[in-house]
């Protein structure tokens, strides 16, 4: 089944919840209102001539610029039986991104949507373990967002070299930059 | 006393009045047996594990982030080091993406030298896999043996490219070097050698010894609608004896042309699906992969000599849009879904990490087994820390 | 002891007036002392045979850096081990720390006071010398347990508990089949069955009743791997599971106690093997036994125990490690069954009188019991041929054809 | 029983197989190198260390965009008019005058993306591996140096230039890399 039979049946089944889709060579994909994805995800599961049973890849993008501002959560399936590919889009505000969690329908999801809690700060409502995966527990702030900036200081380390530590390095002073924290002033003390 | 399990915060593992018999034992981010940065937290009643929540993330590089700020050549040195046993099937995966996007075509004499050097990676791949399992298990002879053929595979890259570990070897649109001459005849004996005797003696010292069977047969068995729900893929789905690889189903960069049989858990030693079988496929892919080396070797001397920056674009600028692709790397179906809004950074990228997958099932098969079962796990899923955490 | 005391007054002339106690003293205390110190040089040899043993197996050429050949490197490590801080981790019961690496030394040290060298170059020849030297080995495991719970780690704990469980489960059939040569010789001293396999290589109770006693030897040689913690079930301190074991937490000094230990062990292990089956200190061939006036009792019983100690190395650095569950299943499923047949085999053997008026009994048993072991043996054998063609079918080798002369590629 | 006697005899001889393959191994000889003493030949495109020929750099900066890590800083002034006009070895004329060319080599990630795009290949990878160091800022070259000898002529217009082809120097020296450089 080619993606359009796919997309057909879908909308066929489920009329106005896939809000659209884009059924071109690259990699077709169809858009799904964000409360009916579990249950269009396990339509696509269970029904014998989809059998997607394979949750290939989960990701989430986050798009500021377009319009209107949103953060895409994308789930690529494959069928082991017919070894056809097909794409789900769900698309989120982005102030506080809330999606209802498919891990009951794949597995993989679970670690997937902590890693996407982790990197962009999309919650899946009705998670069994909505944890940081990757970063640490105590990190604040989504690094994957397009809109973030890189804290000064992480528990007192250094997270990126100052501005002035670049211009003496620039200038010809060599800084030890070694893991021990950098003294400012320099400590050359011309002869008499 | 290592720390308790970390608390003070959303605990949905029901800590409440650990009764007095269990013990939480961290195998910690150093242990030798958890091959990288993982610790799994094991919460054990005397050598049984009660339940096991792996910890990750202590090797994240952020490669995602910098994907987004770099151009798309300087995106192969990161790429590389994902999963630093297999380089050259990150980069193969992520130049074959890009390639698609930009809707360029390479050349048949490229194709069958990226197919060469992702074989060889395989094999060096497995010899690490195969080799560090059976150091997990004890025995730590066949680790040296497979170590030292390995030198022979690392040597033949870095007479091509220079680099042994780390190649920056494939690019968008072609491959860094030509491979020098002289290089198909050392490639044949390096088959020749390792087909007569690394891999007879690889099956007669470990793979079929009965202890090491024992240990392996019945351990971690995985069923297929497991597997497939946590989206194992690669020499782990293929133990559980579903005959799946992407170099059949679809092929790429010319394996369609090649013919080589899929190799599936047999289930000689026990049920399909256990440790034994996972580990069973990778050894037999190994010869495989020695099959393929063998045809693409002969088609090599038979295609003309073609330049192999030809296609290789001045500044990489793909159009607007987003593709998925998948390659088969050695340790999985590694995925690439690229986002990209016309300018030379990449707009986003992720990776879909076989052995972040595989990772993910850890905790199922690890309930109700031994201590030295767990390792015995954790090496069968051949995960590398560097690709799971990214 | 008369003859020391002769040594003796022939060496220090005042010694004939010297009070007993002191004469006692000297007499056992020097022996005794020259034994510790030669016992105790000993695993810087076996540490060194280990390590290169184990490179040659891998392709390497071992510790090659200090001194020629690297001859220099335990006595370097063990330099090192002794000037090396022994650090105690905080939460550590400091007494049970510091007693169990002296407890384990203990236990592998003693048994060398019943272990024969020569006619009459044995400390003490104890009538109950086979279970003395059981019965220390077994101390060693106190040592061991005391180690895993004084360290406060819970991966030292697991080694402990595994190495209890693995050490007393061997014991049994250990016992069971020293019965085996106990019952042919009738007594318990090594010395007298050392003196029983007099006359040359065919008198060895490893050749006598041929098909029983060799099963017997290699019986008795894997409860000793198991006991001594070597080869395939070094579960106690597995590397890849338990870090180290119960001798995680130890560093310095004391860990060079356990090494030794254990190193010690194995050469006991060995020696008390070498003289329960091929005949402690006797030559092969009589005449080998004495080279002009030197007795050369003591070359062969190191020459028998060190090859024992060669297969243990060997077999370490091939055969993978086995779970601890399944050690249990070899120690009470296999090794206990055939040490039960083989007792009651030999003791059935032993009751026929050889040669009772004429009649050579054992001739009439032992054949049939001969040929029905080879035709055993050769029906697997048959099986294993087969075995061996269908692996070959898998490899696409041709069946039985042995891999070409190896060239290394570089 | 005839399991169990399959199972103890299947153990004892996979055991004497294995046995039978190390024995075999004790007497091939060993793979290995004595490092200190003795080192491999490594093959001349092997990408170890960088280095870089101040005489023929033009200060076009292609390479600091090239490197994916931002391992190399340059800084570059115009020549003053009136100096005399210099050439670099491949032909380019140098209008710029490089002050400041720093390779941290402890940033590089050693992959070889900054030698492709400089139009004189002043930049490359020498197989020289051993510059480890205590100190980390050790590892930054300082390539600029106040008395380069300049090419003063066009190489073109001479007689048939020979043609400048990157010979790699077996051991190649660069500037010390103490802080009193430059």
């Amino acid at each position: 089944m080619d993606a359009a039979a796919i997309h057909a049946a879908l909308v066929q089944r489920f009329g106005e919840r896939i809000t659209g889709a884009s059924l071109d060579a690259g990699s077709p994909f169809a858009i799904v209102a964000t409360d009916a994805i579990a249950e269009v995800a396990a339509f696509c599961k269970v029904d014998p001539a989809l059998a997607l049973d394979n949750l290939m890849c989960l990701s989430a993008v986050d798009y500021p610029k377009e319009t209107p501002p949103r953060m895409e959560v994308v789930y690529h399936l494959f069928s082991y039986r017919h070894l056809h590919t097909f794409a789900l889009k769900v698309q989120l505000p982005r102030e506080s991104p809330a999606v209802p969690t498919l891990e009951g329908v794949w597995g993989v999801a679970n670690w997937h949507e902590r890693e996407a809690w982790d990197l962009f700060g999309i919650l899946f409502t009705g998670h069994s373990d909505m944890r940081r995966i990757l970063l640490p527990d105590d990190w604040e702030g989504h690094p994957l967002r397009k809109d973030w900036q890189d804290p000064e200081y992480y528990n007192g380390l250094h997270v990126k070299p100052t501005p002035q530590m670049m211009e003496r390095a620039l200038a010809g002073e060599t800084i030890g930059v070694g893991p021990f924290d950098f003294t400012p002033e320099n400590k050359h003390v011309e002869e008499p | 006393m290592s720390a308790a399990s970390p608390t003070g915060f959303v605990s949905d593992w029901d800590q409440d009045g650990l009764d007095t018999d269990e013990m939480v034992v961290n195998m910690g981010p150093q242990h030798p047996a958890t091959h990288g940065v993982l610790r799994v937290e094991l919460r054990t009643d005397g050598e049984v594990v009660r339940a096991a929540r792996p910890h990750i993330g202590y090797l994240h590089r952020c490669f995602e982030k910098h994907c987004e700020n770099v151009d798309y050549p300087g995106v192969m040195p990161y790429a590389d080091r994902m999963d630093y046993c297999a380089a050259m099937g990150n980069t193969l995966g992520f130049a074959l993406t890009v390639e698609k996007l930009c809707g360029i075509e390479v050349s048949p004499y490229v194709q069958t030298v990226r197919v060469i050097m992702a074989e060889l990676q395989r094999i060096a791949s497995h010899t690490i896999a195969v080799g560090t399992y059976t150091m997990d298990i004890g025995a730590f002879t066949p680790f040296l043996h497979l170590i030292r053929d390995r030198e022979k595979i690392l040597d033949l890259f870095e007479w091509t490219c220079g680099a042994r570990l780390l190649y920056n070897y494939n690019w968008v649109g072609g491959v860094s070097h030509d491979l020098p001459d002289g290089f198909i005849r050392a490639t044949r004996d390096f088959l020749r050698e390792f087909e007569t005797v690394t891999f007879p003696e690889l099956l007669d010292l470990i793979i079929h010894n009965r202890i090491f069977v024992r240990r392996l047969s019945h351990v971690g068995v995985c069923s297929p609608e497991l597997a497939i729900s946590y989206d194992l893929t690669g020499p782990n789905l293929r133990g559980s004896g579903i005959a799946r690889d992407l170099r059949k189903d679809f092929p790429y960069s010319g394996y369609e042309s090649y013919d080589f049989d899929v190799c599936v858990g047999t289930g000689q030693y026990g049920p399909k699906g256990s440790c034994f079988e996972r580990n069973w496929v990778r050894v037999v892919e190994m010869r495989e992969s020695a099959k393929i080396l063998h045809q693409a070797l002969d088609r090599l001397e038979k295609t003309e000599k073609a330049d192999v920056h030809e296609k290789v674009p001045k500044r990489v600028k793909p159009p607007k849009g987003e593709i998925y692709f998948r390659s088969e790397a050695p340790r999985g179906q590694l995925g690439y879904y690229l986002v990209s809004d016309g300018n030379i950074n990449p707009y986003r990228v992720k990776v879909k990490s076989p052995c972040f997958t595989a990772m993910s099932v850890f905790h199922h098969l690890a309930k109700g087994m031994l201590i030295a079962d767990v390792i015995a796990l954790i090496g069968s899923l051949d995960i590398v820390l560097g690709e799971i955490d990214r | 002891m008369d003859a020391t005391y002769d040594y003796l007054v022939w060496l220090f002339p005042a010694a004939a007036q010297w009070p007993s106690w002191l004469v006692t003293l000297v007499i056992t205390a020097l022996p005794a002392l020259a034994c510790f110190t030669f016992m105790s040089l000993g695993p810087l040899v076996y540490v060194y045979a280990e390590r290169k043993v184990a490179g040659f197996m891998q392709d390497r050429l071992g510790p090659m850096r200090v001194g020629p050949y690297g001859l220099l490197q335990t006595v370097a490590d063990t330099v090192k081990l002794l000037f090396k801080e022994a650090i105690f981790p905080r939460k550590v019961d400091r007494k049970l720390f510091v007693l169990a690496p002296i407890l384990v030394n203990v236990g592998a040290f003693m048994p060398f006071v019943v272990i024969p060298w020569g006619a009459r170059l044995q400390p003490a020849d104890l009538n109950v010398g086979v279970f003395y030297v059981s019965a220390i080995a077994a101390l060693s495991t106190v040592g061991i347990i005391m180690a895993g719970w004084a360290s406060n780690n819970k991966y030292a704990l697991f080694g402990a508990m595994r190495s209890a469980a693995q050490i007393v489960s061997y014991e049994i059939p250990s016992l069971l089949i020293i019965l085996v040569p106990v019952m042919l010789v009738g007594s318990l001293s090594l010395l007298d069955i050392t003196q029983a396999q007099a006359g040359g290589l065919q008198n060895w109770l490893l050749f006598r009743y041929f098909p029983i006693m060799p099963v017997a030897f290699v019986c008795f040689f894997v409860t000793g791997l198991a006991e001594t913690n070597r080869a395939p079930f070094d579960i106690p301190e597995a590397e890849s599971e338990l870090v180290a074991g119960f001798h995680t937490e130890y560093s310095g000094f004391f860990f060079a106690m356990f090494f030794m230990a254990e190193y010690t062990e194995m050469f006991v292990f060995s020696a008390v093997a070498a003289v329960l089956f091929l005949g402690g200190y006797l030559a092969p061939h009589p005449a080998l036994q004495q080279v002009g006036p030197v007795a050369m009792g003591w070359f062969w019983l190191w020459f028998k125990a060190w090859s024992l100690m060669f297969v243990m190395m060997w077999l370490r650095w091939t055969l993978p490690r086995s779970r601890v569950d399944q050690l249990m299943y070899i120690a009470w499923k296999v090794l206990l069954p055939i040490a039960l047949v083989l007792v009651v085999l030999v003791g059935g053997l032993v009751l026929i009188p050889a040669t009772a008026n004429g009649f050579p009994w054992d001739r009439y048993v032992a054949w049939p019991l001969t040929l029905l072991l080879v035709g055993f043996l050769t029906l697997v054998m048959i099986r294993a041929l087969r075995w061996d063609k269908g692996r070959a079918r898998e490899l696409a080798l041709p069946a039985g054809g042995a891999a070409p002369a190896r060239q290394v590629a570089r | 029983m005839k399991r169990w006697l399959q199972e103890v005899w299947a153990g004892f001889y996979t055991v004497l197989v294995g046995m039978r393959i190390t024995w075999r191994h004790l007497f091939t000889n060993s793979v290995t190198l004595q490092y200190p003493s003795v080192r491999w030949t490594l093959p001349p495109k092997s990408r170890m260390r960088l280095f870089m020929k101040y005489e023929d750099c033009i200060g076009c900066g292609q390479c600091v965009r090239a490197c994916p890590v931002n391992c190399i800083s340059l800084k570059t002034e115009k020549r003053p008019a009136d100096a005399p006009p210099i050439w670099a070895a491949s032909g380019q004329p140098i209008k710029l005058h490089v002050s400041v060319f720093d390779i941290d080599m402890s940033l590089c990630c050693y992959c070889n993306l900054c030698t492709y795009p400089c139009p004189t290949f002043c930049i490359y990878m020498t197989p020289e591996y051993e510059f480890a160091t205590g100190d980390l800022s050790q590892h930054l070259y300082r390539f600029a140096k106040k008395d380069a000898q300049f090419l003063m002529e066009d190489p073109k217009k001479k007689a048939a230039p020979a043609e400048a082809t990157p010979e790699t120097p077996v051991a190649p020296q660069n500037p010390p890399a103490s802080p009193a450089g430059a």
